[in-house]
């Protein structure tokens, strides 16, 4: 077993006992996607018509409420710190410890997402292609996160810098995910959005854990 | 076998205006067990820290084998094992899976003698959490001695020791410098400390 | 009179002149006394040394 | 000038030095440029066919949304010859655009609400120029409130110089989805957000005025990089014997 895979489970199994964190995640995704038409009205046209921006919407402030946990744990029983004294680059291995965030933290809202696009009438394949927006937009979203996460893990009440921080950088994502979505239940070809949501993900994936060890280290410092 | 040295010269640190320290410097070869003495707050955290190379010095430069760190730094934490004030234990894990998945430790010894030593065989699959100070300070010490690293880095390692522990972690610093290795210990309590020969006391 | 009142919408052009004057003017000011208080603030540092 | 020269003035006494020199060569004709352009803009410059004289807005709208774009741009540039380098020069230089770059986002913000109310009936419209302009005010603000939320000033300065960094990266980005969100559902404003068809009596003030704004810009900044490097050197050799001088 390879230090990677080892750091991958072992962030895995944490998540797991922290289960708290994530449930509060899903709750806030589930709530905020069924208050949507609870107060503006639940007709099926209507529904269709904001489904893609609240999925989006919930997507963000799920990510954003369990993610402000990524770092904080660790920086406090001293475990970044060893992290940081690993022989292994440390870009790597924040990247793998994102993915495994990403598995535990945003994993379940792809699955919970299905079940959300049929509570607003959507049907058929366009299910697929909400689950597949959300799978791209948390990726992205889970990078810029822990980004802000690690730039403000001096700072003691980080939440609404990190929101102000994360707002400007996930809004591509947001309007094209909801886009993306709109496109798929209006059955018009939806090829541009999901371009560019892919684009995206491979842009986050491939400069935010570099720029996250490196914020990393100068938070630790 | 060419010996190893760490070595810090002239180093001085601030933070913004204000003075940590300035102007130490020493060698430290194998077999050299260096003791940083000084109250609470007189910095002795963050001498400690800046020879890890977690925090940057602002003047002076630390050196292994004559490299700056900064520079190797992969190559010189194949010989580190810090130990900070907080353990590097995730609490939620048990003891096992804390030595499992420790990931500076690569290869691990894996004949659990010091563990026995420190008398924690018998919490091996309890979580960290529930385990008292003075055990999970015990666990943080024992991975350290059985990383097989060359320099051993402990930032107050008998807080929440009690004498038999001592006796056993004092044991194993005289194993591991007779077998040429290199400690670096910080502690205001100096009548446990073994007798050693470099000192720097920090004010 | 003609000139100021900019058609009918004076208003509109002269408000957003004197902003812009009252925004470059704050951050003079703000420029000047953040310096002179620099000075101020290191003057007293090296009394204090 | 070879890149000695440049180290040169890269030092903090140097170029505490410099910029206290060239304060006034910038402030001086940007002051000036400013009150020719508000003359030609508001007097001199004739009134549009279609606008009537509503449009001289642009006057000062135009100059404070370009300058800044642009100011983000330099405050990440000096962010990364910060992070490069790890010159103080260059982090002070950063931080202190910051609170001028989002004053004129503000600015512009503001004078683009004026000219939508006549314009278009309503101080807010949702169309890109606005939008980008909002999201760059976040940014900003983003910035200078980790900078002001971390204490150790060498801290502050790493973690906002990234954050300057990801923000320049993603503004081409953020500002391509909003124009193509915007044109899906303002199609009809679009047309009317045209540009007027500038002739060259309404264009020269609007250069002067851009120029202008930009001198002036350079002219605070100098001052506050100034006491920003003097801040942070306050117990150097130099910065003693230059209060010294003072006294």
């Amino acid at each position: 077993m390879n230090i990677y895979q080892q750091l991958f489970l072992r962030d895995l199994r944490v998540s797991m006992k922290r289960w708290s964190d994530l449930l509060t995640g899903i709750i806030m995704f589930i709530l905020v996607a069924f208050i949507f038409p609870l107060i503006a009205g639940s007709d099926k046209d209507f529904m269709h018509r904001i489904i893609g921006p609240v999925i989006l919407l919930s997507s963000l402030l799920a990510s954003l409420i369990s993610m402000q946990n990524i770092f904080k744990p660790d920086l406090n029983n001293g475990s970044l710190e060893q992290l940081v004294l690993s022989t292994h680059s440390l870009s790597g291995l924040i990247f793998f410890k994102i993915l495994s965030y990403w598995v535990s933290s945003s994993l379940p809202l792809v699955v919970v997402s299905s079940l959300i696009a049929s509570a607003y009438f959507v049907t058929g394949i366009d299910i697929v292609m909400v689950m597949l927006t959300v799978l791209l937009a948390t990726t992205t979203l889970v990078n810029i996160n822990s980004l802000a996460a690690a730039l403000t893990l001096g700072v003691r009440y980080p939440g609404a810098l990190m929101t102000l921080i994360l707002f400007p950088l996930s809004l591509p994502i947001l309007i094209f995910g909801s886009k993306a979505i709109e496109y798929s239940i209006l059955g018009m070809d939806i090829s541009g959005p999901f371009y560019f949501l892919t684009g995206m993900m491979l842009l986050s994936f491939s400069l935010g854990p570099i720029a996250t060890a490196f914020a990393i280290r100068i938070s630790i410092d | 076998m060419q010996s190893d040295v760490l070595q810090l010269q002239s180093a001085s640190l601030y933070r913004d205006d204000q003075l940590i320290f300035s102007d130490i410097s020493f060698d430290l070869k194998g077999g050299n067990h260096l003791i940083i003495k000084g109250n609470n707050g007189s910095g002795k955290t963050s001498l400690i820290r800046t020879l890890c190379g977690l925090t940057q010095l602002t003047e002076g430069s630390v050196l292994w084998n004559h490299n700056p760190i900064d520079g190797i730094s992969s190559d010189y934490y194949k010989h580190l094992a810090y130990l900070a004030h907080t353990n590097g234990l995730i609490p939620e894990l048990t003891l096992l899976e804390n030595l499992t998945y420790s990931l500076q430790m690569t290869d691990l010894d894996k004949d659990h003698s010091v563990l026995e030593g420190f008398q924690l065989k018998q919490s091996l699959n309890s979580p960290i959490a529930t385990l008292s100070n003075g055990q999970s300070r015990k666990t943080a010490l024992s991975f350290i001695i059985m990383s097989r690293k060359k320099l051993w880095v402990f930032d107050e390692p008998y807080a929440n020791l009690d004498s038999q522990s001592i006796d056993y972690l004092n044991q194993q610093i005289a194993a591991h410098l007779s077998d040429n290795g290199m400690v670096i210990t910080s502690t205001n309590r100096e009548e446990v400390i073994p007798t050693t020969n470099l000192e720097i006391t920090m004010s | 009179m003609d000139m100021l009142s900019m058609g009918d919408y004076g208003l509109f052009v002269w408000s957003s002149f004197l902003i812009s004057f009252l925004v470059f003017l704050i951050n003079y000011i703000s420029a000047q006394r953040q310096f002179i208080s620099v000075l101020n603030e290191v003057k007293l540092h090296n009394e204090n040394e | 000038m070879n890149l000695k020269q440049i180290y040169k003035y890269g030092s903090p006494p140097n170029y505490f030095k410099l910029s206290l020199k060239a304060e006034n060569w910038f402030l001086i004709p940007g002051f000036v440029l400013i009150i020719i352009g508000c003359l030609g803009g508001l007097f001199i410059a004739p009134p549009d066919y279609q606008m009537g004289d509503a449009y001289r807005i642009i006057y000062f709208h135009v100059p404070s949304a370009y300058l800044s774009m642009s100011a983000y741009a330099y405050m990440a540039g000096a962010a990364l010859v910060g992070i490069v380098w790890r010159s103080n020069v260059a982090f002070s230089v950063a931080k202190s655009i910051a609170p001028f770059g989002a004053s004129l986002t503000f600015l512009a913000l503001v004078t683009g609400m004026l000219w939508g109310k006549p314009m278009w009936g309503t101080a807010w419209v949702w169309d890109a120029r606005l939008t980008s302009q909002f999201v760059l005010l976040l940014l900003f603000l983003g910035y200078i409130l980790l900078h002001l939320s971390i204490r150790e000033q060498r801290k502050a300065d790493l973690a906002t110089s990234v954050l300057a960094l990801v923000g320049v990266i993603n503004l081409p980005i953020i500002h391509y989805s909003v124009v193509w969100w915007s044109t899906l559902h303002q199609a009809s404003t679009i047309s009317k957000l045209s540009s007027p068809s500038i002739t060259g009596d309404m264009l020269w003030p609007l250069l002067v005025m851009i120029f202008g704004y930009g001198f002036f810009f350079w002219g605070v900044i100098c001052r506050v990089a100034a006491s920003e490097i003097l801040k942070r050197e306050k117990r150097s050799k130099w910065a003693k014997e230059y209060i010294k001088r003072l006294k």
